[in-house]
């Protein structure tokens, strides 16, 4: 359940791109708050502002303007951003760029663990990597000796899944995880993802342009457009009665299996 | 009346450095009318790309013809040579719109001149300013500013329009038969919403006859195909049109990928969409049995030791001994 | 198998390009027609066109140096810089220890140690002068007379200006004592009282030109007496000098001399013959194996150089001075100078058990080619016109000859222990039990032969328990080292060109403590900073027989102190002398000329042609063509 | 005023970074020789003064000092002293200042080592000869080597299977190594070209036929012991280039739509041979190095032994014109370069004039 306190905090957040004339804002005066243990989740079309808002809770991207707070101080307090990153991670995209290609993945679930001030004997290094695999429903044999490319996007997308139970951060965001990967496989992401959450009380931000994804997944919806926070509430509110035209179109864009999408009958 | 296109028995296979085959496409047979869209569902490596390559009598090794044929209006395109199959099939009787449209443009040569390569492999002797008005004529026909984007570099190009330019350019030799490969997998829900309206209307305008339609989004296929053919590993499971599929899948593969499609309508969370677990089969061996039998929800002692045949069950075809 | 399923999964995904995951489908596509561009179709044929014209037949008839007229030399180095003779270091044949295009009074004969004329036909010494008479017939090449007025000019006028210029050490002025005749030429060189060495003297009288002084005086004049501008005049347009050839041309790659057919010698000194070459060519390669490679090819007659293994290229055409070990005559003497004011060094036993640590055959043998004689201890070479000061008796009772179990001695009786482990020196302790630091011998970094030395005399030492180490080091830093003292041991050849002041040069290139510098500061001579005047042990001896050398005019005398200087020397060991190398190297090939003086036909002075005493065979080449 | 032009504008911002990177690598090339202990009067002292005292050889040693100006000097040129009477060096940074100053007039100072011989007449007399062997030789290998690695991606087979290994073996041997091996094959063996020098030792340089034809046979051996090797090392570049250009989704995609083979071909060559460019500029910021090479083996005339010896000897003025000579090449080689790709590469000229 998320809890009361807070876990993220913007007021007035916006991030600029470009000078003078060309000068854009990707995110502009966004307020919000994420709760501890809550999976929020930022939904709009591509160029909305989504990554870019996600990048600064990762402390990967510095506002223009406005205050960001990560657990009531400011996100930038400690000098070393690694501080921050030990709390919070990420999955991408292509979970084949966040692997090196010419090592093999259990040595490269291994060498997540140069991420901690202490890294625990070698004995405990492989059997925390088994429990790892074992809980993204990988047996360890199946990945034993291979490289990155032996894999396919959904089984590298658990590999992800697998190194943030390593790392057990205490936020992960997660952009677009699903995008790369089989509809049949996509359902077992979001099953471990979900798992995740309730296994390590993690606060999930999660990235998407399917309403539908965000839908099964959250607590609470975002909907982004053109670098503003357009509606957010919960999924059943979003999805059910949206007071944005942008949520609507959103919403009626998406094929669905039993409603009316495109309007028009397919020829026989 | 006589399909368009009829695959026949259709097996393909790459042949390793080490001697081997993999046999990536297996006894594949259906047909296409004019008109219709065909959807091929399927998750990575069932088989679908190698497939394409076959429909479009491209057969470059180590991809070669185990058996079967694909016969275009009667004729069997991949006894062609490749400089025939260049010349009289390809982007003419069968075209295709690729995946990732981001990667598929030239990136240093300028829309018109792709497009203009396109025209000219065909007609040598086209002059460049009637060249130049068919292009304007058609980009503006699908929906783009024909002048800005003629004159763009693919890099200039936001992804929606490049995809739309891969369409114009796909379609431009008014092809019989275009093979959409996940074209929409890439845009988001807006986009990928107005890239089926666009093939819609190519279809409409007798642009194109008809298409093949390639996803693993079964709700999409429900919008989009009048017919689908399921594959699983390098086989046809199931065939039939897209209602039978969808609300009446026989063949426990066919259900599972429904039954892990998630939905955004109201009611729907309660039912958790479910994963189908562990991999397809590895093609380089000889495979008995049903294919689907280590993963299959369903699965009897019996199904692992018989080989499936695709057979007609209530009108349309699947390919499992318990489907009723 | 497992790796090419996933490549197809892969290939599915529609996976952009992954490192070792393509399957070869697109790279074996139907075979095109060729295309080769067709820039790179002109430029092929561009190529092969220029390769065919190259390989064309080689020529030889427009030739502006024709071969059968030209002796081809290996003796310079570098690109031509300036020709100007008042520089230290100008372009052959300007510099120091060339007689083709300016003389000087003598040759020096190193094989006999005589004094040969030159510009002059005699000296005499004197206790405060030494008097020099010019050759009467002698002219510049310009037609004028050489005169003592010229000498007078040249030292009195311009040698003055020359910032360090070394002969004044010595020479006090420059005197004519026929000042009234209307040709003078005799001269009286006046010795520097304070510093009477009649050697160095003779030594300078050997190698400093005359020059013209109507030549010179309008361009010292135009200078405002100002070497700097003087100096940057290139002399380079035909120069005016007195010796057998003028300059012709250079450029980068060569340096040509012509003969002057007037040449005043020819008549007054060798018989009325001329040089059989028109030509004197220096061609500049940029090797010591081009020079190597081109003597052997026959498109050089002779060099110079260091050539390694010379026995091999006997079936080549080409010889050295002797056709057997040690092919050159030796000359000098590389030493490692001793830095006695790094304790323990100041240890006379220590010296010693080094010098007896060291395997001297080992050195001859294995770091110079073989080119030196058994050693002898001492610095006074057993061998040419020092052999008469050389004392074998001395040598065997007082020396230092390669002897582990003597080197043993020694450190015990200076109350070293040595520590081995494993039969590996751990270290060395004094006789207080503390340890010795590593003692580091060094030379420039890729001198492969002093490289080799120290090699050999590291394995020795630590054999016998001396905690001693190799230490190469970039020659920059190693100049400043050696001259500043800031080394244990350094690798370096006390005094440098063959002449009538050895062995006593030699000697004060490594005993000279007048200069003295402390550490930190120059030193030119003695680095090891030996026999410091006033220093405890000081050897008051050594300093007296130095200055005492010079001025003996008995040859028995001079026999006796020299004796007495080396003996000295082998017992303090002031510096490690380590084996004989030629003062230069004299290889010839009789492919084109013949006639070459050798050991068997010893009628020059082992120097190549365009070398000091050299010039002289050129009076003696034969076309190889005519002698067959 | 390049506000509204992106062309210009961005010639003009690249020639600003440029002007930047070449006043910062002046400034290093300056530095650096200069940064250690020993100096190269040290080194030119240690060679003369076997035969000097200590007044002689400290009056020598001043002398040069003051000629190489390092030292500092009153308003009458005498040197001045500290209260020990010994001669006060001159700062790096007023060397420097002088160094500026006198490089802006065109000169460069006298080489130390090679005294007193201007350092621009060392480098015109060499430069020449340097130019002449390796622009050719790269510019050539560059393209004959680009073709044949494009056309052996294209059409493999045995064409591939003979040629790539030859690149390779070509481009794996030390480049000094394979220069004596043609030495000793052509030159020792077999005895068809000269392997010493730039020409003939019978004659002097000069616009003859028989001068030029001379030295065309002394430039054979040379100009291929460095044309096949950059032959064999862009070779293999283009040829993984082209491969990797042949398997992207738009060749595939062309191939799909049946566009000739000749378009496609056109498609690899152009998209594969813009990253080459950038190698090309590298190569010819390499040319003294090679320079070098060429020389020690075949004693051909040129830069690279002057400044060899320079750099070892500590010759300030040689090094430093050297480098600045060869700064100003790598300078304007990527430049060129630079702008070239610019042009030809559209997404570079995209980025340039805004994109979307």
């Amino acid at each position: 359940m998320p809890s009361d306190s807070l876990c993220f905090e913007a007021n007035h957040l916006s991030r600029a791109f470009g000078h003078g004339r060309r000068r854009r804002l990707a995110v502009n005066d966004a307020t919000f708050t994420i709760r501890e243990r809550e999976i929020v989740s930022l939904v709009g079309q591509s160029g909305c502002g989504k990554t870019v808002l996600a990048k600064m809770l990762l402390r990967l991207e510095k506002p223009t303007s406005g205050q960001l707070l990560f657990r009531g101080r400011p996100i930038d307090a400690a000098a070393d951003p690694r501080e921050h990153w030990r709390q919070v991670q990420a999955v991408f995209q292509d979970p084949y760029a966040a692997f090196n290609q010419f090592f093999s993945i259990r040595s490269q679930l291994k060498a997540a663990f140069h991420l901690f001030p202490q890294r625990p004997s070698e004995r405990e290094m492989e059997e925390r990597v088994d429990q790892a695999l074992l809980a993204v429903n990988i047996r360890p044999p199946d990945i034993e000796g291979k490289y990155p490319f032996e894999l396919s996007g959904g089984q590298m997308q658990r590999m992800l899944l697998a190194r943030i139970f390593i790392l057990r951060p205490q936020v992960l965001i997660a952009d677009e995880p699903t995008s790369m990967v089989d509809a049949c496989s996509r359902a077992g992401i979001l099953e471990y993802l979900m798992k995740l959450k309730e296994e390590l009380q993690m606060t999930i931000v999660f990235v998407t342009h399917d309403i539908g994804l965000a839908y099964y997944v959250s607590d609470r919806i975002f909907i982004l457009h053109e670098g503003q926070i357009v509606e957010q509430g919960t999924p059943d509110a979003v999805t059910q009665s949206p007071t944005s035209p942008v949520t609507r179109q959103l919403l009626d864009d998406i094929p669905s299996l039993h409603r009316e999408w495109i309007g028009r009958a397919p020829r026989a | 009346m006589t399909p368009i296109l009829e695959v026949d028995r259709l097996s393909l296979h790459y042949r390793t450095r080490f001697g081997g085959r993999i046999h990536a496409v297996d006894d594949v047979s259906f047909t296409l009318q004019k008109g219709e869209i065909l959807g091929i569902a399927g998750e990575s490596g069932c088989g679908k790309t190698t497939l394409v390559s076959g429909l479009m009598g491209l057969l470059i090794p180590p991809l070669h013809r185990t058996t079967g044929a694909v016969r275009i209006a009667g004729r069997d395109i991949l006894g062609l040579t490749p400089d025939e199959a260049r010349r009289t099939v390809l982007g003419r009787e069968v075209s295709m719109i690729p995946q990732g449209a981001l990667n598929s443009l030239n990136p240093t040569r300028k829309v018109k001149d792709l497009a203009a390569d396109v025209i000219r492999s065909h007609d040598e002797r086209a002059d460049r300013s009637a060249i130049h008005d068919r292009l304007r004529e058609r980009f503006t026909k699908i929906g783009l500013d024909a002048d800005a984007v003629l004159d763009a570099y693919p890099v200039q190009l936001p992804a929606g329009t490049k995809q739309r330019v891969v369409i114009g350019i796909s379609t431009l030799l008014n092809p019989k038969i275009v093979i959409a490969d996940e074209p929409s997998s890439a845009l988001d829900v807006s986009t990928q919403k107005a890239v089926i309206r666009l093939l819609f209307d190519l279809l409409d305008e007798g642009i194109v006859s008809s298409m093949i339609f390639i996803t693993h989004e079964l709700s999409l296929l429900r919008h989009v195909s009048s017919r689908i053919a399921v594959m699983y590993a390098g086989q046809i499971v199931e065939l039939g049109t897209t209602e039978q599929v969808i609300f009446d899948g026989r063949q426990p593969y066919t259900r599972a990928l429904m039954g892990s499609m998630l939905s955004a309508e109201p009611g729907q969370k309660a039912r958790k969409p479910v994963a189908i677990e562990g991999a397809p089969p590895y093609l380089g061996q000889e495979l008995h049995g049903c294919r689907f039998a280590p993963r299959c929800p369903v699965a009897k002692p019996d199904c692992a030791g018989r080989d499936q045949v695709l057979r007609e069950v209530k009108n349309h075809w699947v390919r499992c001994h318990h489907a009723e | 198998m497992v790796g090419i399923a996933a490549v197809f999964q892969k290939k599915n995904l529609g996976k952009p390009w992954q490192p070792g995951a393509q399957p070869s489908t697109v790279e074996e596509s139907p075979r095109p027609r060729l295309l080769i561009p067709s820039f790179a179709r002109t430029v092929f044929l561009l190529v092969v066109v220029l390769g065919f014209t190259a390989c064309g037949p080689k020529q030889t008839t427009s030739d502006e140096f024709p071969r059968h007229e030209t002796v081809l030399i290996g003796v310079a180095w570098g690109e031509p810089t300036s020709f100007n003779p008042i520089l230290q270091n100008p372009s052959w044949p300007a510099l120091q220890n060339t007689t083709a295009l300016y003389q000087t009074f003598f040759f020096f004969n190193q094989l006999t140690g005589e004094l040969e004329p030159q510009l002059a036909t005699s000296y005499q010494e004197f206790p405060d002068r030494i008097e020099v008479e010019l050759n009467p017939a002698a002219t510049w090449n310009d037609g004028k007379p050489l005169t003592a007025r010229d000498v007078v000019f040249t030292y009195n006028r311009l040698f003055r200006i020359v910032p360090g210029f070394p002969a004044w050490q010595y020479l006090d002025s420059v005197q004519m004592l026929d000042p009234e005749s209307p040709r003078p030429r005799r001269l009286s060189f006046r010795l520097r009282a304070e510093k009477p060495n009649p050697l160095m003297v003779l030594h300078w009288l050997t190698l400093n030109y005359v020059l013209p002084e109507h030549v010179w005086e309008p361009l010292l004049v135009a200078a405002g007496n100002d070497y700097n501008i003087l100096s940057k005049n290139k002399m380079d347009v035909d120069p005016v000098g007195s010796g057998p050839y003028r300059m012709h041309s250079y450029s980068a790659e060569k340096i040509v001399l012509v003969r002057d057919d007037n040449y005043w010698g020819n008549a007054a000194l060798y018989g009325g013959q001329r040089p059989a070459p028109r030509f004197l060519v220096a061609p500049l390669y940029k090797s010591n194996d081009h020079y190597s490679m081109a003597l052997q090819q026959g498109r050089i007659d002779a060099s110079n150089t260091f050539i390694p293994r010379i026995w091999l290229k006997a079936r080549k055409g080409v010889r050295a001075w002797y056709d057997e070990p040690p092919y050159f005559p030796p000359g000098c003497r590389p030493t490692a100078f001793i830095n006695v004011l790094h304790p323990p060094l100041d240890d006379v036993h220590l010296r010693r058990a080094m010098a007896f640590a060291i395997n001297y055959d080992d050195i001859r043998e294995l770091a110079v080619s073989g080119y030196s004689v058994p050693h002898e201890p001492g610095f006074i070479l057993p061998f040419g016109p020092e052999a008469r000061y050389f004392s074998k008796e001395d040598a065997l009772k007082y020396g230092t000859y390669f002897d582990p179990a003597r080197a043993r001695a020694e450190l015990k009786e200076g109350g070293y222990t040595s520590v081995f482990k494993d039969n590996e020196l751990v270290e060395l302790r004094d006789r207080t039990g503390k340890r010795v630091p590593t003692l580091y011998i060094q030379c420039p970094t890729g001198w492969s032969d002093w490289e080799s030395i120290i090699r050999i005399m590291v394995r020795g030492m630590r054999a016998v328990g001396i905690d001693a180490r190799e230490q190469f080091v970039d020659s920059n830093a190693y100049y400043k080292a050696l001259a500043v003292g800031d080394f244990d041991l350094i690798l370096t050849t006390p005094s440098g060109i063959p002449s009538p002041a050895e062995p006593w040069s030699r000697f004060n290139g490594v005993l000279d403590t007048k200069d003295w510098a402390p550490l930190g500061e120059r030193m030119y001579a003695n680095m090891g900073r030996f026999n410091r005047p006033g220093a405890p042990g000081y050897v008051p001896r050594i300093d007296e027989l130095l200055a005492k050398i010079p001025v003996t005019t008995q040859p028995e005398e001079r026999v006796a102190l020299y004796r007495e200087l080396n003996r000295i020397c082998m017992q303090l060991q002031p510096a490690l002398p380590l084996v004989y190398r030629p003062k230069s190297f004299y290889e010839f090939s009789t492919k084109v000329w013949t006639g070459f003086p050798s050991a068997a036909s010893p009628t020059v002075s082992p120097n190549i042609p365009g070398e000091g005493p050299g010039i002289q065979i050129l009076w003696k080449l034969r076309p190889a063509d005519a002698a067959k | 005023m390049f506000a509204n032009h992106p062309t210009l504008r961005y010639i003009a911002g690249r020639a600003g970074w440029y002007a930047l990177t070449f006043f910062v690598a002046v400034a290093i090339n300056f530095w650096l020789p200069r940064l250690g202990d020993a100096n190269p009067v040290d080194t030119l002292m240690s060679k003369v003064s076997g035969s000097l005292d200590a007044k002689s050889a400290r009056d020598k040693e001043e002398s040069y000092l003051k000629e190489f100006g390092l030292v500092d000097l009153d308003e009458q040129g005498r040197i001045v002293r500290d209260a020990d009477g010994v001669p006060v060096r001159t700062s790096i940074l007023s060397q420097f200042i002088r160094y500026v100053g006198m490089s802006v007039r065109g000169d460069f100072g006298s080489s130390i080592v090679q005294y007193p011989r201007p350092v621009a007449d060392i480098i015109t007399t060499a430069l020449p000869w340097t130019l002449a062997l390796q622009i050719p030789a790269l510019i050539l290998g560059w393209f004959i080597g680009n073709s044949l690695g494009a056309l052996a991606a294209y059409r493999r087979g045995v064409f591939d299977r003979v040629l790539y290994p030859m690149a390779l073996l070509v481009s794996a041997i030390p480049s000094f190594c394979f220069g004596i091996l043609l030495v000793y094959v052509f030159g020792i063996q077999l005895e068809w070209l000269p392997t010493l020098g730039g020409y003939d030792d019978g004659m002097n340089p000069g616009l003859t036929w028989a001068f030029v034809q001379s030295a065309s046979q002394y430039y054979v051996l040379p100009f291929f012991s460095i044309f096949l090797l950059v032959v064999g090392g862009q070779a293999i570049g283009m040829r993984s280039m082209c491969i990797y250009e042949l398997g992207t989704d738009y060749v595939r995609y062309a191939k799909l739509l049946g566009v000739r083979e000749s378009m496609i071909v056109r498609y690899m060559f152009r998209n594969a041979m813009l990253p080459q460019l950038t190698g090309l500029a590298l190569t010819l910021g390499g040319m003294v190095g090679g320079a070098l090479i060429a020389e020690m083996i075949f004693s051909y005339p040129g830069l690279g032994l002057s400044m060899l010896t320079a750099i070892q000897s500590l010759d300030y003025p040689v090094i430093t014109g050297c480098t600045l000579l060869v700064t100003i090449c790598v300078l304007i080689a990527n430049f060129t370069v630079d702008i070239l790709i610019g042009f030809l590469d559209p997404r570079i000229r995209a980025a340039r004039e805004g994109g979307h």
